[in-house]
C-alpha cells in the first residue's frame, strides 16, 4: 500500500466519522458544525477524484454558503431543538431504519463494485463538443454548450426556490425586505474583514469566472464566491437585504435564465436548433451567457439565505 | 542545489506540520475557550505559513509562488479577524467554560 | 488611514489610483499576465476599487514604505514567536498557563486603522484583543505576567509611524 | 519527495482531525467552531501538499476559494450567537 | 482498491447514513442535514462514474461532473426553501417537530403579525 492509498483511506474514514457525528450529535448546532467540516473534507475527496471544478463548488456552496444558512437557522432554532431532544423515536423504528439504510448502502456499494472499468463514457463526445466551442475546460463546455438545457432548467429551479422562499412570508410583509442578516453595531474585526476581504473576493471571483473557460472554475463557483462577499457586507450591516419588490434585484435574479433562453432561441432562429451556437462565435456567446449566470447566482444565493421578507414595505 | 532546496522544503513543511500538531494539542489540552482560541489562531497560521514556504521552491513559476503567498495572506487575515470575533463572543457570554 | 475624512477630490483620486494599482497587482498574482486576460484584470481591479472605496472611504493617510517593511518584519517575527510560545505551552509536560485579561489604552482613533492594528496585535505572542471599549482595549493573555500592555504600546507606535496623516 | 509531501498532508489531516474531538466534546459552541476553523486551515495546507504531489490542475484556485471563505462560517456563527431578533432565547444549561 | 472505488463506497455509506438520519431524527433541520448527506453520497457515486469514464485524453468524464455541479446548487436551493419553511413553522407555532401527536396548530391571522 502506497502512502497515497493510506491517505485516501484515512480521508475516507475521516469523512465517514464526521458524517456519523452530523447524524448522531445531540445538539443541532454541533451537527451543523460537523456538516461544515464535512463539506471541507469532501472537497479534498473531490480533488482526489480529479474533479477540481466540483471541489470548488463544494467548498463554496456545499460548505460555505450552506454552512452559513444552517448556522444562522440552527441558532434561531436552538431553544426549540433542545426542548425536542426528549422525543426520541422508538427502538423498533430505529432498528428498522438502520436495516433499511444498511440495505440501501449495501445495494449501492454492490453496484459500485460491479461497475465496469473502464466504464461507459461520454468523454469522447465531450471532446468533440469542446473542440467546437473553443473552450478549454470540458466541464464548462458541458454545462453551457452541450447540456445547456440542464443548466438552464437548473437556473429556473433557483428562481423557483426564490419564489418559494419569498412566498413563505406573512402577507403583512409582502414587498418588504428580509430581516437584516447581521446584528446592530458590528465590531471592528468584522468591519476590517468586510473592508479588506470583499474587494479581494471580487478579484478572486472574477478570476475564477474568467479561468473557468479553460481551467477549473466557472460561473457557478465564481457566483458563489461573489455571493459570499455580498453576504459578508450584509452581515457587517453596510448594506441591507434588498426588498423583494426591488426591480433591480428581480432583474438580477432572472437575468441568467432570461439571457440563456434568448441565446437558445437565437440559435433556433439562426442555426436551426435550440442552443445552436454559430461557428466561430461559440466562445464569446458562452462567456456572455456565463456573465449573466454569474450575476444571477451571486444575487440568488444571498437572497435565499436572507429568507422571506420580514419587514413591511414602508417602515 | 536541488538537494539543498529539497532539504529546505522538508524542514519547512515538517516544521509547519509540527505547528499544526501543537495547535491541535493546544485546542485539546488548554483549559478554557479563550486560551484554546490562542492555540488556534497562533499555531495554525504559522503552520500554514511554513507549509507554503516549504512549497515555494517546488512551484513551476513565479506566478504559482505568488498565488501560494496570496492564499496564506488571506488565511492570515481571516484567522486574525475571526479569532477576535470569537474572542468577543466568548467574552460577551462570560464563556469560560 | 485615520483622522477625519478630508473628502477632497485629488485625495480621493490618489487613493483610488493607489488601491487600483494594489488590486491589479493582486489580480496579476492570482491570474497571470497573459495579454488576452489583461482587460478582464483591469475591469476586475476597477470593480474591486469601487467596492473598496464604497466600503472604506479614503482618509488621506500616507504609508512610509520603509516603516511598513519594519512593521511587517516585526509582526512576522512576532507571529513566529507566538507559534513557538503556544507550542511550548501546549506540549509541555505541565501546562504553563497563567491566563487573564489586561486592559491597555489605545491611541489610534476609532476606524479602519485601529481595526487593522488590533488584527495585527492578535498575531503577537500571548495576546488577543477581544473587546474595544472607548479608548481602551481588553486583551486576553496566555500569561499575564508578560508585559503585554507595554508591548502593545510599542507596536502601536510602530504602526502609527507607518501610516501617518498628511 | 512526493511521499514526504503526502505523509505531511496525512499528518496534518490527522492532527486537525484530532482537533475535531473538540466538536464532540464542546463544551461550548465556540469550541466547536474553532475546531472547524482549524480544519479549514489544515485542509488548505493538506490540499496544497497533495496538489504538489499529484498531477491535478487548478488546485491552487480551490485553495484560494477555501482561503477566502475560511472565516465565513465563523462570521456567521458569531453573528448568530444570541441572535437578538426575539426568536432565539435559548436556555443554556451550561 | 482504487481511490475512486473507495470514494464510491464512501458515497454508498453516506447514502445509508443520511437515510437513517432522515428517518430517525425528528427535528426538521437535522432532516435537512441528513438529506444533504444523502445528496453528497449520490454525488460521490457520480464522481466515481465520472472517474471510470476517463477517456479521450480526459482524466474524467466531464458530463457526470457537470451534473454534480448543478446538483450541488439545486441541493442548496432546496435546503434554503426547507429552512424558510421550518423557520416559518417555528415562528407560527413555537415548535419545530414533525410529530403527529403534537399537530402544529394552524397559523392564524393574529399569529402572522409576530
Amino acid at each position: 500500500m502506497s502512502v497515497l492509498q493510506i491517505l485516501d483511506v484515512g480521508l475516507a474514514l475521516l469523512v465517514l466519522a464526521v458524517a456519523v457525528w452530523t447524524i448522531a450529535a445531540r445538539e443541532i448546532f454541533g451537527a451543523v458544525v460537523g456538516y461544515v467540516a464535512y463539506g471541507l473534507l469532501l472537497s479534498l475527496v473531490w480533488i482526489r477524484l480529479f474533479a477540481p471544478d466540483v471541489a470548488l463548488t463544494e467548498a463554496a456552496i456545499g460548505s460555505g454558503v450552506t454552512g452559513v444558512l444552517l448556522v444562522t437557522s440552527g441558532a434561531r432554532l436552538k431553544g426549540a431543538g433542545k426542548a425536542s431532544a426528549a422525543a426520541k423515536p422508538s427502538l423498533s423504528l430505529r432498528l428498522s431504519a438502520a436495516a433499511l439504510s444498511l440495505l440501501a448502502a449495501a445495494a449501492l456499494a454492490g453496484v459500485i463494485l460491479a461497475l465496469p472499468d473502464p466504464g461507459p463514457t461520454l468523454a469522447p463526445e465531450a471532446r468533440q463538443h469542446l473542440a467546437a466551442t473553443g473552450l478549454g475546460n470540458p466541464v464548462t463546455a458541458v454545462l453551457i454548450a452541450w447540456r445547456s438545457f440542464d443548466t438552464m432548467l437548473e437556473k429556473i429551479v433557483l428562481a423557483l426556490a426564490v419564489v418559494g422562499v419569498w412566498s413563505v412570508a406573512s402577507d403583512l410583509y409582502w414587498g418588504g425586505a428580509p430581516a437584516p442578516l447581521g446584528r446592530a453595531n458590528p465590531q471592528g474585526a468584522l468591519l476590517l474583514l468586510e473592508q479588506t476581504l470583499v474587494p479581494l473576493g471580487i478579484l478572486v471571483g472574477v478570476h475564477i469566472f474568467w479561468v473557468g473557460a479553460d481551467a477549473p472554475g466557472g460561473a457557478f463557483q465564481a457566483g458563489a464566491i461573489l455571493a459570499a462577499m455580498w453576504m459578508i457586507v450584509m452581515i457587517a450591516r453596510v448594506s441591507e437585504p434588498p426588498p423583494v419588490n426591488s426591480r433591480w434585484l428581480r432583474l438580477a435574479l432572472v437575468a441568467g435564465p432570461a439571457v440563456f433562453i434568448v441565446a437558445g432561441l437565437a440559435g433556433l432562429g439562426m442555426a436551426g436548433y435550440f442552443f445552436a451556437y454559430p461557428d466561430g462565435f461559440a466562445k464569446p456567446i458562452i462567456l456572455f451567457i456565463e456573465a449573466f449566470m454569474l450575476l444571477t447566482i451571486a444575487a440568488t444565493l444571498p437572497v435565499l439565505v436572507a429568507g422571506p421578507p420580514r419587514r413591511s414595505f414602508r417602515p | 542545489m536541488s538537494v539543498a532546496l529539497d532539504l529546505f522544503s522538508i524542514v519547512a513543511i515538517a516544521a509547519g506540520a509540527f505547528f499544526f500538531f501543537a495547535g491541535s494539542v493546544g485546542l485539546l489540552r488548554f483549559p478554557d475557550s479563550l486560551t484554546r482560541l490562542h492555540a488556534l489562531s497562533k499555531a495554525d497560521n504559522l503552520g500554514l505559513g511554513l507549509v507554503v514556504l516549504g512549497l515555494l521552491p517546488r512551484v513551476a513559476s513565479l506566478l504559482d509562488a505568488l498565488k501560494l503567498v496570496a492564499i496564506w495572506a488571506l488565511v492570515l487575515l481571516s484567522g486574525a479577524a475571526s479569532a477576535q470575533l470569537i474572542g468577543r463572543a466568548l467574552r460577551r457570554r462570560g464563556g469560560d467554560e | 488611514m485615520s483622522g477625519i475624512e478630508s473628502g477632497q477630490t485629488p485625495n480621493r483620486a490618489r487613493a483610488a489610483g493607489f488601491r487600483a494599482a494594489l488590486f491589479f497587482a493582486f489580480w496579476l498574482a492570482i491570474s497571470g499576465w497573459k495579454a488576452a486576460d489583461l482587460p478582464v484584470g483591469l475591469m476586475a481591479a476597477a470593480a474591486a476599487t469601487w467596492a473598496s472605496l464604497a466600503l472604506m472611504p479614503p482618509t488621506g493617510a500616507q504609508v512610509r514604505p520603509r516603516a511598513l517593511a519594519a512593521l511587517a518584519l516585526h509582526f512576522l517575527r512576532g507571529s513566529v514567536v507566538a507559534g513557538f510560545d503556544v507550542a511550548r505551552r501546549a506540549l509541555g509536560r505541565k501546562l504553563d498557563l497563567n491566563p487573564g485579561f489586561v486592559t491597555a489604552p489605545l491611541r489610534l482613533p476609532p476606524g479602519a486603522a485601529r481595526d487593522a492594528f488590533c488584527a495585527l496585535a492578535s498575531l503577537a505572542p500571548g495576546s488577543l484583543p477581544v473587546e474595544i471599549d472607548g479608548d481602551t482595549v481588553l486583551i486576553h493573555c496566555l500569561d499575564i505576567k508578560q508585559p503585554v500592555a507595554k508591548n502593545l504600546a510599542a507596536q502601536e507606535t510602530l504602526f502609527m509611524r507607518t501610516f501617518h496623516d498628511e | 519527495m512526493n511521499e514526504f509531501l503526502l505523509c505531511a498532508a496525512g499528518f496534518i489531516l490527522l492532527t486537525v482531525a484530532a482537533g475535531l474531538f473538540r466538536v464532540l466534546r464542546g463544551p461550548g459552541d465556540a469550541d466547536r467552531m474553532m475546531a472547524a476553523q482549524l480544519l479549514g486551515t489544515g485542509g488548505i495546507a493538506a490540499l496544497l501538499l497533495i496538489a504538489s504531489a499529484t498531477p491535478v490542475a487548478g488546485v491552487a484556485d480551490v485553495a484560494l476559494g477555501l482561503a477566502l471563505l475560511a472565516a465565513f462560517a465563523s462570521v456567521a456563527f458569531v453573528n448568530s450567537v444570541g441572535a437578538d431578533d426575539g426568536q432565539a432565547r435559548e436556555a443554556d444549561g451550561k | 482498491m482504487t481511490p475512486s472505488t473507495l470514494a464510491g463506497l464512501v458515497g454508498a455509506a453516506l447514502v445509508g447514513l443520511g437515510l437513517y438520519g432522515l428517518i430517525v431524527n425528528p427535528q426538521p433541520l437535522r432532516k435537512i442535514l441528513a438529506f444533504n448527506l444523502i445528496g453528497s453520497g449520490v454525488f460521490l457515486v457520480f464522481g466515481i462514474v465520472a472517474r471510470k469514464g476517463a477517456a479521450a485524453g480526459f482524466p474524467f468524464d466531464p458530463v457526470p461532473q457537470a451534473m454534480v455541479i448543478t446538483g450541488i446548487v439545486v441541493a442548496f436551493a432546496a435546503s434554503a426553501l426547507a429552512v424558510a419553511l421550518i423557520l416559518r413553522l417555528h415562528e407560527e407555532t413555537g415548535q419545530v417537530l414533525l410529530d403527529e401527536e403534537n399537530p402544529a396548530s394552524l397559523p392564524t391571522q393574529e399569529g402572522a403579525g409576530k
